[in-house]
């Protein structure tokens, strides 16, 4: 076996661009140093891949861009541990080691032809951007699309000035963007929770695919909203969080579930349906 | 990378390990040792990024080291049982002798100028950031705090007891086998089971398991179910956790008041 | 008494322990005392009511340097007390473990805490850029110290597998014969240290008279016995020792300060050395005659010199115990013949005497009683100190910080341990 | 299938050829009560009469600590660090101990194969032993007491010698390099395997299987067996490092002082333990000892289809090896609603 054959051997990839997103957020533009990895790697949305950083450690990251534009990739990093400090000091030109993609990611062909609403609260923004981007960037193949964005304060709304400022276009292109706080007294915008907004989704409830993030507390009044509202069961997703030290179903720190259904977030995951979700106790 | 290594009331050992680990001369390279009380003359107290901290708080002047030493370090690590725990100085605390009377039963009544204290873990008194444990560290984790630190990082803690390295090592259980009071299951793992590869049962100087995980209820059942009394069993575990919280509580859960 | 200089050293460096100097020179003469300012452990009173295991793991923690000391000689008291007779081979693997801690104690003391003196550099990392092989000597022998202990007991700092009766798991005849290479190879150079201190004259103002009180040993030079000589020809058993040695307290001090025939004295290397300089053979006794006239009994810095012939006979007394060692066949401890009774135990720890008395009433201490190496020769230190001062002073000496420097090193000769005078006391 | 026999004056001859094909690894008393597996220098320390090891046969494959990575921390560039592995013997693993690495295969070597796994699993020949159950032992009702598969050659007691089953092209060729130890299967000898193996059967505690327990275990969420039994429970890991086929891991960089280079390990872990659950920001999806300790029930007992058997072997060691006494079959058995004695009891 060559070195080649090391499933957890790291890709370097260069840090092109560092943007700032909020107080503990920023996003990270990269691109692999070796360019036919960066022409041929691809992902699909949902997606996450393990980012390193030698003497610091490897973690588990959604990729938040559409794979749809070769060559780079963006993943929104929060600064909540020992990697993502070191991460958040990283400059343009500085390096991260990447491997994967892992994961199922969403079912994107399944969606075609169909409405998709988009469902984030708080940093579950992050890999439904990239289901975002990808339906924007093959407008033609779905239909209408809502996205509805929460959040405590409206600086924690990730992705709300992107959002915003394809506003107009976007309504020229029926997607309808909604973004909502809860806690915010000086926002000017919607309030309340992300399921208070379902209503006025563009979306088809007979004909759509709806696409969760959130916190594990979230999902459960979520779920209920949508199904009172018509939207089928079968056609709601998920996609769920674990502390990952492989990505590759070794390392056990994902296994979830109950005896019947034991899952591996990170190869039977971290998209779920629906149906997998009630049948699987301990998942969320 | 400024670093100074502090000494309040221990047997200083931990300075010691600090002081004879292997690559000590990498670490002086590496590090700018802005006071190191064992072994250098050089000066006061000075702005450091990481502090380390042995000892426990027993006197006046403990504290108000404790405290100048936090002023001055951007990062503090207690380390060892003494600084973390309060070590086996603070059985006092958990027996409920009273400092004056032990002291003057002690040094009778001659007046001292320095006032004392039963030993108290330094968290009391100031914030602790990181926490090496040991009686002593082992060079193994000191050299991995040292690291993280030197590269701008910080080291993870371990939250496991001594048990789960007992196995890896393929030690047998004394516990199991021989009724022995090991103090593993309670006790934060680091050591590779150090004294139970050499057939002796751990007396805990690690100090208990963080975060709430040193399950003393249990083991105090199994201790129980073994024939041992609460006394004994409470001496024993107060050894190095006289301050633990839950300790007493805990043993009264198994044994009764 | 006016004073007209004071000379304060709040933190004195480079020893176990916390402790300050405060000098007074005065129009009739100069006061010197030690301030040990740490806090007060109560070693005595945390040990009492503990099954005798449990009191003899806690009792290392006295102190990092002399751990091994503080571990062994309780052990000897228990095992007076509850008549048990350890094995030959345990008696032997103790002396090894004994002296690794001795040999590991004087290179940490003579390389890391006074070259830096000798050579005028704040510490030994300054000394390590300048001279590394030095420092490298040093840490080489500390080394075979740290092996030894940890291979007979379990690590080099508070070693746990010396247990009453006996010990947990030995090591292997392979692990020991790499010990005795690495004796082998320290040899020559704790010899260099020697040569090294022998360049430096000693400062004729501490040349005082004194007493050396040291443990007769069994046989050979060593640091088990069972009875205390002096260099004025007294010799009493350990049992008798509350009646020849006394303790006092000072208001100044944590510390407990001892007097032998009412009189301050010393104990350490140069006390053993002088008492049972008959003992010392091989490269050691060679090195004593070249250099006889460094062993002077009545100036302090002779201990440094006297701590490195130590280790010269220590490493191939090392060395020949591995050889009577042998393959060491695991055994099981020794066990009690009765569950209560009195027992005392006297050792030579690094820096001199160590005596534990212990009462045990059915396997649990009631009574314990710790007399320290550097309590017994505080009262002696502080003679030195202040004499010192005064010699500089009369020599004309103003400046303070100079003075401070030259009463540190007299300090620092005697390789105090204050951890262990601090907590031990009779309750 | 082939068959040979090996008589009792040839079974230690035969350890000695073994060792010419890799370093030899057995189980060894080493204690009054316990085993384990260890380095074999002389053929004579090999204990036949074990039951089971402090150590499980997975420490060959998944060492507990082990380098994965050095790194540069200057040039951000890793240099893995699996090293040659020498082939090495495994003598004397019972079937669980079998089925237990069949399981890790199929997790190791999967879509995604690990190759420290791979070229420790490559390097290694696996010489089964029959055994006799204790009381821990339910192998049976895992359907796990018997292998057909997963080892180069499998020794069955008979009263004089072994008789020994050929599992592999590997197996073959030890047999045929080594044809002056092995003699021929008679009548006799199959007679006594016969009977070896019915009074192996009749041994264990319980007949029967536990093929519906995992729903059974999924409906008693809230069974007072689990406050009862996390209440004893010390957390210590015990029973997941005693674990045949638990394989949780830890990731952790280990950087060098000099600030540049270091090495990324990987270690056993356990759900036991506080921080397995945890994820970034804090949120644990097993807050207590309660959830770590169901969890290992509902693991354990879960399958692992491309065996058609659950994790669990039925081995008994995180029975034998938990100092808090808690009995993981006897609390399965309450779960699954039979008390003791009367579940098919044969004996």
């Amino acid at each position: 076996m060559s070195i080649a054959d090391n499933i957890y051997d790291l890709h370097k990839c260069r840090v092109l661009r560092v943007y700032d997103m909020t107080d503990e957020e920023k996003l990270f533009l990269l691109r692999f140093e070796n360019s036919e990895t960066a022409e041929s790697w691809t992902f699909s949305p949902g997606q996450f891949v393990q980012v390193a950083l030698p003497g610091i450690g490897e973690i588990p990251i959604s990729i938040c861009s559409s794979p749809m534009r070769r060559g780079f990739f963006e993943m929104c990093i929060k600064k909540v541990g020992k990697v993502t400090d070191i991460v958040h000091t990283l400059h343009p030109g500085d390096f991260m080691g990447i491997r994967g993609p892992y994961g199922n990611g969403f079912p994107m062909a399944e969606f075609e032809d169909s409405d998709i609403l988009l469902i984030a609260a708080g940093i579950g923004m992050v890999p439904l951007r990239s289901v975002f981007l990808y339906a924007t960037d093959n407008r033609w193949k779905f239909g209408n699309i809502t996205v509805i964005n929460s959040a405590r304060y409206g600086k924690n709304l990730l992705f709300r000035k992107e959002l915003e400022a394809m506003r107009d276009i976007a309504e020229a292109e029926n997607i309808n963007i909604i973004q909502t706080v809860t806690r915010d007294p000086e926002w000017k915008g919607r309030t309340g929770r992300a399921q208070e907004h379902i209503a006025d989704a563009n979306t088809d409830p007979k004909n759509s695919y709806v696409v969760v993030c959130g916190p594990p507390q979230a999902y459960r009044s979520i779920f209920d909203t949508l199904i009172q509202q018509g939207y089928d069961p079968r056609n709601i997703y998920v996609t769920l969080e674990r502390r990952m030290k492989c990505g590759v179903g070794k390392c056990g720190h994902c296994i979830a579930g109950s005896s019947t259904h034991l899952k591996y977030i990170c190869l039977d995951g971290p998209v779920f349906g629906y149906y997998d979700i009630i049948s699987t106790p301990g998942l969320i | 990378m400024k670093i100074g290594i502090h000494g309040l009331t221990s047997c200083y050992g931990c300075q010691l390990s600090m002081a004879i680990v292997r690559r000590l001369l990498d670490v002086v390279d590496k590090f700018e040792v802005e006071y190191f009380y064992m072994l250098s003359s050089k000066g006061d107290i000075a702005d450091v990024d990481v502090a380390f901290v042995e000892g426990s708080v027993s006197t006046d002047m403990d504290e108000e080291e404790v405290k100048k030493i936090r002023e001055h370090a951007k990062v503090l690590v207690a380390v060892g049982s003494c600084a973390i725990h309060g070590g086996v100085q603070s059985i006092l605390h958990n027996e409920g002798i009273d400092y004056d009377q032990a002291f003057a039963t002690v040094y009778g009544d001659r007046p001292i100028h320095y006032r004392g204290r039963v030993a108290e873990p330094i968290d009391k008194y100031v914030q602790v950031d990181y926490r090496l444990p040991g009686c002593p560290p082992e060079e193994e984790e000191i050299m991995y705090y040292l690291s993280t630190f030197a590269i701008g990082s910080w080291p993870e803690e371990k939250d496991y007891p001594v048990c789960a390295e007992c196995r890896r090592a393929g030690n047998p259980c004394i516990l199991i086998e021989r009724n022995e009071p090991c103090l593993g299951p309670v006790t934060v793992a680091g050591c590779d089971a150090r004294c139970i590869k050499y057939d002796i049962p751990c007396i805990g100087c690690r100090g208990a398991v963080p975060h709430d995980t040193a399950w003393f209820d249990s083991l105090a059942k199994t201790f129980k179910d073994r024939g041992m009394d609460k006394e004994y069993v409470r001496k024993r575990m107060a050894i190095f956790s006289a301050h633990h919280g839950k300790l007493d509580e805990m043993l009264d859960a198994i044994y009764g008041d | 008494m006016k004073v007209t200089k004071e000379i304060r050293v709040d933190h004195l460096a480079r020893i176990e322990g916390k402790a300050g100097i405060e000098v007074d020179v005065g129009d009739d003469g100069v006061e010197a005392k030690l301030n040990v300012t740490e806090g007060a452990r109560f070693f005595e009173v945390i040990t009492r009511n503990k099954h005798y295991n449990e009191a003899v793991a806690i009792f290392p923690r006295i102190c990092s340097f002399c751990c091994t000391p503080h571990k062994l000689t309780p052990i000897e008291a228990v095992e007076w007390a509850l008549d048990i007779q350890p094995s030959e081979q345990t008696r032997k693997l103790r002396d090894l473990l004994y002296l690794g801690n001795v040999v590991e104690s004087h290179a940490l003391h003579l390389y890391l805490l006074v070259v830096p003196d000798y050579l005028g550099y704040p510490d030994a990392f300054a000394v390590a850029q300048k001279d590394g092989g030095l420092v490298k000597d040093g840490l080489f022998l500390k080394d075979v110290g740290a092996e030894i202990q940890t291979a007979i007991g379990s690590r080099s700092i508070h070693p746990e597998s010396a247990i009453v009766g006996g010990f947990g798991t030995l090591p292997s005849r392979r692990t020991l014969e790499k010990i005795a290479a690495m004796a082998e190879e320290g040899i020559q150079k704790a010899v260099r240290a020697v040569d090294f201190f022998a360049e430096y004259e000693y400062p004729q103002y501490v040349d005082i008279k004194r007493q050396h009180l040291s443990i007769k040993p069994y046989d050979v030079y060593g640091v088990y016995g069972n009875t205390m000589v002096s260099n004025n020809g007294d010799q009493f058993p350990v049992e008798d020792y509350r009646q020849h040695l006394a303790e006092e307290v000072a208001p100044y001090s944590y510390a407990k300060r001892g007097l032998f025939n009412d009189q301050p004295y010393m104990v350490g290397a140069l006390s053993r050395v002088v008492n049972n300089d008959h003992l010392l053979t091989g490269t050691a006794q060679d090195l004593m005659e070249r250099y006889h006239q460094f062993v002077t009994p009545d100036n302090p810095f002779a201990n440094n010199f006297a701590q490195a012939v130590e280790m010269v006979f220590f490493l191939e007394r090392i060395r020949e115990l591995i050889q009577e060692i042998g393959e060491p066949v695991q055994e099981k401890p020794a066990q009690p013949s009765r569950a209560s009774g009195e027992g005392y135990a006297v050792t030579e720890a690094p820096r001199g005497l160590l005596i534990y008395y212990m009462n045990i009433e059915d396997h649990v201490v009631t009574d314990v009683d710790v007399i320290t190496p550097t309590a017994m020769f505080l009262p002696m230190m502080e003679k030195d100190i202040a004499a010192m001062a005064e010699g500089l002073w009369r020599d004309g000496m103003q400046d303070g910080d100079t003075i401070a420097k030259k009463v540190e090193m007299v300090a620092r000769a005697y390789d105090p341990c204050i951890s262990c005078s601090v907590h031990v006391t009779r309750l | 299938m082939r068959y040979l026999k090996i008589k009792s004056d040839k079974i230690h001859p035969f350890l000695e050829r073994l060792s010419t094909y890799g370093a030899l690894y057995g189980p060894v008393k080493i204690s009054e009560e316990f085993y384990d597996y260890r380095k074999i220098d002389d053929v004579k320390d090999v204990a036949f009469e074990y039951t089971r090891t402090v150590t499980p046969a997975k420490k060959y494959v998944i060492p507990t600590r082990q380098d994965m990575f050095e790194f540069d921390m200057d040039t951000n560039e890793y240099r893995e660090t699996i090293g040659e592995v020498e082939p090495f013997v495994l003598f004397g693993l019972h079937a669980c101990s079998i089925v237990g690495l069949r399981i890790l295969d199929g997790v190791y070597l999967d879509e995604y194969p690990d190759k420290y796994y791979k070229v420790r699993r490559d390097a290694g020949i696996i010489i089964g032993l029959s055994c006799l159950p204790d009381e821990y032992c339910f192998c049976n009702l895992r359907r796990t007491d018997f292998v057909d598969i997963g080892f180069d050659l499998f020794l069955h007691e008979l009263p004089d010698g072994y008789l020994v089953r050929v599992g592999s092209e590997q197996g073959h060729k030890i047999v045929d390099e080594n044809q002056d130890l092995f003699e021929d299967v008679n009548n006799q000898d199959i007679q006594n395997f016969k009977k070896f193996e019915r009074k192996r059967h009749e041994m264990f505690q319980y007949q029967g299987s536990f093929d519906n327990l995992r729903y059974m275990l999924e409906l008693t969420e809230d069974h007072p067996l689990w406050d009862r039994e996390s209440d004893k429970c010390l957390g210590c890991g015990n029973c997941t490092m005693t674990c045949p086929t638990c394989r949780c891991y830890d990731v952790q960089d280990i950087p060098d002082i000099d600030g540049v280079h270091g090495k990324r390990i990987r270690y056993w872990d356990s759900c036991q333990f506080r921080s397995h659950g945890l994820v970034a920001g804090g949120h644990n999806f097993r807050e207590t000892k309660k959830d770590r300790f169901i969890n290992r029930y509902v693991c354990k007992n879960a399958y692992f289809y491309p065996l058609g058997t659950a994790y669990c072997v039925g081995c008994g060691n995180c029975t034998h090896f938990c100092p808090a006494n808690i009995d993981f079959l006897k609390n399965l058995m309450e779960i699954r609603g039979i008390s003791e004695g009367v579940y098919e009891h044969s004996r």
